[in-house]
């Protein structure tokens, strides 16, 4: 069991959460969010999802962290200090949680072999890669065949990314037009 | 970081580098940890990196936006179509089993053709975001 | 299609498409006003054709609209009756509508005459409507196409009044009297209109009486207090508009709509078992008083004669209400007198704002001199409504009298006999005023009668008056043959 | 102990919620952003950790037939989140740019109140 | 080729948005988008002929069968669906020229219509799914290209409202993946038909609950449903004209849709309306959001915003009805989708000419509007006489269907409400009416009406609304069956 490098990590991870919400440099808030990232990909290893952790990686703390600090280079690096009362919020947190929570007492326990999820569907996966697909990574054959169709959904939302982004940022900066004085 | 010899020296080894890694997760996708998707990303950094030293000029020259965008559509276009060639070929969309003599083979090859089309897609979005995003000026 | 069913549909095209047309030929006004007399005299003609089918039998389908109620029409006495009723006013409020129109220079006019043709197609649809959604379609397609005459000119009060006017109207029509419907239908599974009844046997007592109060006040075009407001509102239309539509079409859509419930819906004999017929009973007679009073009290001549029309309704309605069949028939003959008294009187004040520019009572003094055939017309007028012989209103009034007395209700007799005194009071003293009391010095000097269009049109009315006095089973035959349900 | 297998689930929850506060109660839109990304990241951890089987490996293919893998679905799933939440971090960043631009601020109580007096 | 239209139905315009893109050229991504949604109407078409003829259709992904593969499902609830979203992106794409032109700059016009078109597919997909995960994918597809095309809108407020929306938009998405996730961990399947059956056994687990619990809040917030509701009103009011039509005629059913779907086709009708306090909740949270949501229409002094709030009100008109938890209501609340998808395409549509024409949608320059433009005014009023539910219109239908429903389970107070509440949506629409016509207008107005391409899609939809107001057999044939297949009895 990794059970110290698990708890050291997720410790990390809360550490680096909570000190995210309470710094105000923008810079070293986005550099937080890479560790974060960073943090997250290495427990995706330490759970045996090597592309996760790969992509996670690559995502979380490259590209995310690029366009971050793009994004700010445009717009500057400090927040202001809140002004508003944090009560409301905090209630929220505090009761979604406390749900989420209480749901998640009847999930099978963590690592159990034998939880529903490794008894339906995936097994299948596991067994007929190799003589259906051919292939050995279970993790692209599922991606790229059995659910194919999901992932030219993500594709597509790549796309619509970078679509979105374009009309957003493409064209000339235009004067706005002043809000109408009616509206 | 026009100025600096050395940024721009390894930049120079790197990039190719990078540029090689990347094709390597894409083709090797099926037997280990990558694929389309992390294969783009990494080709999309290399660019980007590039950029970073040698200047935006420099990276719209390498790739002119006037080719990413079509090509960011052009990757969807390929999975999709190839859901439609195994429909043509008597399939279900995106059958892959249909579209070589073998059912397995089919399936390979149609898995490295969504791969590419996911690859082409994943590179040209990011470095189109990355464009925008650094081709935008600071407001005066 | 069928004889019947080409005339059916005739009653619904011509003035849909008279409307279409008046819409697309703004430009030309006098052909604009050439097609809204000839609409208006061939759905007339299509009424006459209805009367002469053979039975008085006939249905036309119109839309399946929801399954097990379709949207029908059918020939029935009742309905008859009101349709030739409305179209044949229709022709000389048209005549009369030209006229002032145009004497007033009012504006957006196509709208008005397009607008006026919609209204009639909605009237007809209502008269003929085969059953009960069919004919609560119609009467929600008449408030909303006679808002637009009643909001007519625009200004801040014109659109207050709209308002009044079809909030009181589709608002109720929709809380209570759609509520009604939906009852009726979830109890008794059909909406037809059948002689003796549909309800008879499928709901309690207490349901029933509570379905009957939903329908009394949810027909707020039968103007039972408290949701009469909408009428004196309606006033600041142009009087056109107030003669056919507010003394005829619309608050008689509404008489004619609980004349329809009372005979089809729950049958006459159901009814007059009811107890929550009392409060109904209470509430129109205290509608008869206390509007009759306001009308007293009222110096405005169309908000006078919009109170008046309250009252009157309230008599129709009650008739019906006794649940007798010859007080019910009373109610449909008193339905058409007060259609013909009140469009004179309403014709009448119209003639009098155009020629000299007055609205109140107390200006009209002398003004018998200087517009003799209009107050002339006026005086045969209030005797109608007041139900004074030689006038048809005398034996519509008689006839709900003797039904009432006939079933043993007394309540109607009395409240009516104070009714007509109250009318006398309210009418009597503007003839007086015109024909006996001398001119204000501020002059009545340039006045002249009305534009010819206009007198034409309310010395026929007036003259109508006294024709149904002579032609008595006129009033009576159509209902008569309603209420025993021949066929 | 069943407690022990639950209480790691319920870390999870507590660094979403870390995130989602960030996300809802912090007035600067980047700073949203980023409670966001940490929100969605923390609920990538939750489903992978659901892929995990005691002693496992990562399901690549091996021609030993006693190798146990971890549930390799969880991981697709997550691949394809992950990248859905890349794309709206792109275009919600675009978006805080261009409000920038309009505005002079990303703080959000000053933009509210700009949208309130104009 | 018929059996390959469930996935031809998505993946037309699917792949349509890309070929937008490639071509550059505005012109020729209009006409690509036209002729896409005309075909996918036409396929939303046959499928409902088959789906009438045979019953459900099941079309299974890359040939693997569920639930190993994603498998749709195509039956007479979802192919409402899809006619509704089919059916507004053909008539609003070939109105759409002359806005557009109007407020996109003309570079951006190819993305501009591809984003129109990501946005239908990601609803179309939503439509078709029968995978919870699938569902997940192309809620995102829509709701990114919906963000940036709200951000389009000429004012910068328009900025904000689209930043909002994808801040709360993501917060629902990552609320459902985060249900979804508990309902896997529990069945390990994703396969909607699949789950139901495995989570059958386990529906008194808290983690099922709690999951339950997720989804709804998570797709609740993309239906907008009152007090979740605070995106709307400027994303529909800032938006380009044309987003603000096809959004309020389809996407907020949309979610809807896949709520009711996830709810009875998963949880069964018994659990969801028995087990759980379901109807006393939404009879709650939808009699609320219609008082409050109509009543604040009342008094907006913008077309634009007094239709996004009536929008709110109306949907939760369709939540009422579903609330009434009977077969009628829940039919008759499908027919409300339905109607109310006409109605307000076709106020948004004539909002988007006024827009054009007059500059802007505020009341105030609406004034004497009805003299300038009458076909677009009479047009607006109509599609508003249908908003209130006036006879002959397809509304009346769909109202009349819930208020019935109410009766049947003698529920007569709420029967009431309804029929009380419509003279709400009187008192919004007669204040258009009267700064339409009743009104004097500035005297610098300007004078044209729309141009006629602009004019026959707007009409269609109003002879729309009157047609299955009139005639109204094949909605409420669908509308019953699937609210047969809802709860689970035979049709």
């Amino acid at each position: 069991m990794n059970l110290v490098l698990d708890i050291a990590l997720l410790a990390l991870m809360g550490i680096v959460a909570i000190a995210i919400i309470r710094l105000r440099d923008l810079v070293a808030v986005t550099m937080l969010a890479s560790i974060y990232s960073l943090l997250a990909a290495t427990m995706f290893v330490i759970l045996d999802a090597a592309d996760v952790a790969f992509t996670e990686a690559a995502v979380g703390a490259g590209i995310s962290t690029v366009l971050m600090l793009a994004a700010l280079n445009l717009t500057g690096f400090t927040e202001k200090a809140p002004l508003r009362s944090a009560f409301v919020p905090v209630l929220i947190v505090i009761a979604t949680g406390l749900v989420l929570g209480y749901g998640m007492m009847d999930l099978p326990r963590y690592g159990d072999p034998s939880a529903p999820i490794h008894l339906h569907v995936a097994p299948k996966y596991l067994q007929d890669t190799g003589p259906e697909i051919g292939i050995p990574n279970v993790v692209t054959a599922v991606l790229a065949s059995y659910r194919g169709y999901d992932t030219l959904g993500e594709t597509t939302v790549i796309f619509t990314a970078g679509l979105g982004v374009t009309l957003l940022l493409s064209g000339r900066r235009r004067r706005r037009a002043t809000p109408e004085s009616s509206s | 970081m026009n100025d600096q010899p050395i940024a721009r020296i390894l930049t120079k080894a790197l990039v190719p580098l990078v540029l090689l890694f990347g094709l390597y997760v894409q083709v090797h996708g099926e037997a280990s940890a990558g694929g389309g998707f992390q294969a783009g990303v990494i080709l999309g950094a290399a660019v980007i990196l590039y950029g970073l030293v040698f200047g935006l000029d420099a990276a719209k020259r390498a790739v002119p936006l006037g080719v990413l965008y079509p090509a960011s559509g052009i990757g969807v276009l390929i999975y999709g179509g190839v859901g439609i060639a195994s429909q043509m070929l008597g399939g279900d969309y995106l059958d892959y089993g249909v579209l070589a003599g073998d059912f397995v083979a089919g399936q390979k090859l149609g898995i490295t053709l969504v791969e590419a089309g996911v690859g082409i897609t994943v590179a040209s979005v990011m470095i189109i975001v990355f464009l925008e995003f650094t081709g935008r000026r600071d407001p005066a | 299609m069928t004889g019947p069913e080409i005339w059916l549909a005739a009653t619904l095209a011509i003035p849909l498409a008279g409307a279409l047309l008046i819409a697309l030929s703004g430009d030309w006004p006098n052909f604009r006003d050439a097609i809204s007399l000839l609409s208006a005299t061939g759905l007339f003609a299509a009424n006459v054709m209805l009367v002469l089918m053979p039975d008085h039998a006939g249905t036309l389908a119109l839309a399946p609209f929801l399954p097990g109620a379709p949207l029908v029409l059918k020939i029935e006495p009742l309905g008859l009756m009101f349709g030739l009723l409305a179209s044949g006013l229709w022709i000389v409020t048209t005549i009369y509508a030209i006229g002032y129109m145009r004497a007033n220079e009012e504006a957006n006019q196509t709208r008005f005459f397009a607008c006026f043709a919609l209204a009639l197609a909605s009237t007809m649809g209502v008269a003929h409507g085969g059953n009960l959604i069919t004919l609560f379609v119609f009467y929600e397609a008449l408030s909303l196409t006679t808002y637009p005459l009643v909001t007519h000119h625009g200004t801040p009060e014109a659109r207050r009044a709209g308002r009044v006017y079809l909030g009181l109207l589709v608002g109720s029509s929709i809380a209570l009297f759609l509520f009604a419907l939906l009852w009726t239908w979830a109890v008794a599974g059909t909406l037809d209109f059948k002689p003796g009844g549909i309800l008879a046997g499928n709901a309690s007592a207490a349901v029933l009486s509570v379905l009957l109060l939903l329908f009394v006040f949810g027909v707020g075009k039968a103007a039972v207090m408290p949701l009469h407001r909408w009428l004196p509102a309606a006033m600041v239309a142009p009087a056109p508009v107030s003669a056919l539509l507010h003394a005829v079409a619309v608050v008689k859509a509404g008489v004619f709509t609980l004349l329809k419930i009372a005979v089809y819906i729950f049958g006459l004999d159901l009814l007059a078992t009811l107890d929550a017929r009392d409060i109904v009973l209470a509430a129109t007679g205290f509608t008869i008083l206390a509007a009759s009073i306001v009308a007293l009290r009222e110096d405005n001549l169309k908000r006078r004669l919009a109170y008046s029309t309250v009252s009157q309704l309230s008599y129709i309605v009650m008739a019906t209400i006794v649940a007798s069949p010859f007080a019910a028939a009373g109610a449909g003959a008193h339905l058409v007198s007060h259609a013909f008294g009140k469009i004179t009187l309403f014709f009448c004040a119209g003639a009098i704002y155009t020629a000299a520019h007055k609205e109140k009572v107390s200006e009209l003094n002398g003004l018998g001199q200087r517009m003799p055939w209009t107050m002339g017309a006026f005086a045969l007028g209030s005797l109608a409504v007041i139900g004074l012989p030689p006038t048809a209103g005398f034996l519509s009034k008689w006839t709900m009298f003797q039904g009432a007395i006939a079933a043993g209700d007394y309540a109607l007799p009395i409240v009516l006999g104070l009714g007509t005194l109250l009318s006398a009071g309210y009418l009597l003293p503007v003839i007086y005023r015109a024909f006996f009391l001398p001119p204000a010095r501020s002059g009545l000097a340039a006045t002249a009668e009305a534009p010819l269009p206009m007198r034409v049109a309310l010395l026929f009315t007036a003259a109508g008056c006294i024709a149904l006095f002579l032609m008595p089973d006129l009033l009576t035959s159509l209902p008569l043959e309603a209420i025993r349900g021949r066929r | 102990m069943s407690l022990l297998g639950i209480v790691n689930y319920w870390v999870f929850v507590a660094l979403m919620m870390l995130g989602f506060y960030a996300l809802i109660a912090r007035g600067h839109l980047v700073k949203k952003l980023v409670g966001l990304s940490v929100f969605q990241a923390s609920v990538f951890l939750f489903y992978i950790s659901l892929g995990k089987v005691d002693g496992g490996e990562p399901a690549i293919l091996v021609d030993d037939p006693t190798t146990i893998y971890s549930n390799p679905l969880p991981h697709v799933l997550i691949l394809t989140a992950i990248v859905v939440g890349v794309a709206t971090l792109a275009v919600g960043l675009a978006l805080a740019v261009r409000i920038r631009e309009a505005y002079g601020t990303m703080e959000e109580d000053e933009i509210t109140e700009m949208d309130r007096t104009a | 080729m018929i059996g390959q239209l469930p996935a031809l139905q998505v993946v037309v315009p699917l792949l349509a948005a890309p070929l937008c893109v490639v071509l550059r050229n505005g012109t020729l991504a209009w006409l690509l988008a036209v002729a896409t949604s005309w075909a996918a109407l036409a396929m939303a078409v046959v499928l409902t002929g088959q789906v009438l003829a045979g019953g459900p259709i099941a079309y299974a992904m890359g040939g693997w069968l569920p639930p190993w593969g994603i498998e749709y499902t195509i039956d007479s609830f979802n192919v409402l669906i899809l006619l509704i979203i089919s059916g507004s992106a053909a008539a609003i794409l070939p109105f759409a020229r002359h806005s557009v032109a109007d407020e996109i700059a003309p570079e951006q016009h190819a993305r501009f219509y591809s984003a129109f078109l990501l946005i239908m597919t990601g609803l179309l997909g939503m439509a078709a799914t029968g995978d919870v995960f699938n569902l997940f994918v192309f809620i995102e597809i829509s709701s990114i290209a919906t963000y940036a095309a709200i951000a389009l809108g000429r004012d910068r407020r328009a900025l904000t409202a689209a930043f909002n929306y994808l801040v709360l938009g993501t917060v629902g998405a990552t609320f459902y993946l985060i249900g979804v996730g508990l309902l896997y961990a529990v069945t390990g399947t994703l396969n909607t038909a699949d789950l139901a059956s495995r989570i059958a056994p386990l529906l008194e687990s808290r983690t099922v609950i709690v999951g339950f619990a997720f989804i709804s809040v998570g797709l609740m917030l993309k239906v907008a449903l009152f007090p979740l509701h605070q995106w709307l009103p400027n994303a529909y009011t800032y938006a380009p004209s044309v987003i603000t039509t096809f959004l309020a005629a389809t996407a907020t059913k949309v979610a809807l849709y896949s709520l009711l779907r996830v709810a009875f086709a998963v949880f069964g009708a018994g659990y969801v309306l028995e087990r759980l306090p379901t109807e006393a909740i939404l009879l709650a949270i939808a009699g609320t959001a219609i008082v409050v949501a109509s009543t604040t229409a009342i008094f907006q002094k913008d077309l634009k915003r007094l239709l996004a709030w009536s929008s709110l009100a109306q949907v939760a008109t369709i939540v009422l009805g579903v609330g009434i938890g009977n077969a009628q209501g829940l039919a008759g609340a499908l027919l409300h989708m339905f109607s109310h998808a006409l109605t307000k395409g076709a106020l948004f549509m004539a909002a988007a000419v006024f827009a054009l024409r007059l500059g802007g949608t505020s009341l105030e320059r609406l004034q004497g509007a009805g003299r300038r433009m009458p076909w677009t005014s009479a047009a607006l009023v109509l599609a508003g006489l249908s908003l209130v539910g006036v006879p002959l219109t397809a509304s009346f239908v769909s109202k009349w269907t819930i208020v019935l429903a109410a009766l049947e389970r003698g529920w007569w107070p709420v029967a009431g409400f309804i029929l009380v509440t419509s003279l709400l949506t009187l008192a919004y629409v007669v204040r258009v009416v009267e700064a339409l016509y009743f009104r004097p207008s500035a005297a610098d107005a300007p004078a044209r009406e729309a141009p006629l391409s602009m004019l026959w899609p707007l009409w269609l939809m109003v002879a729309g609304t009157f047609y299955f107001g009139l005639n109204s057999s094949i909605p409420m044939r669908l509308a019953t069956q699937a609210a047969a297949l809802l709860l689970g009895v035979a049709p």
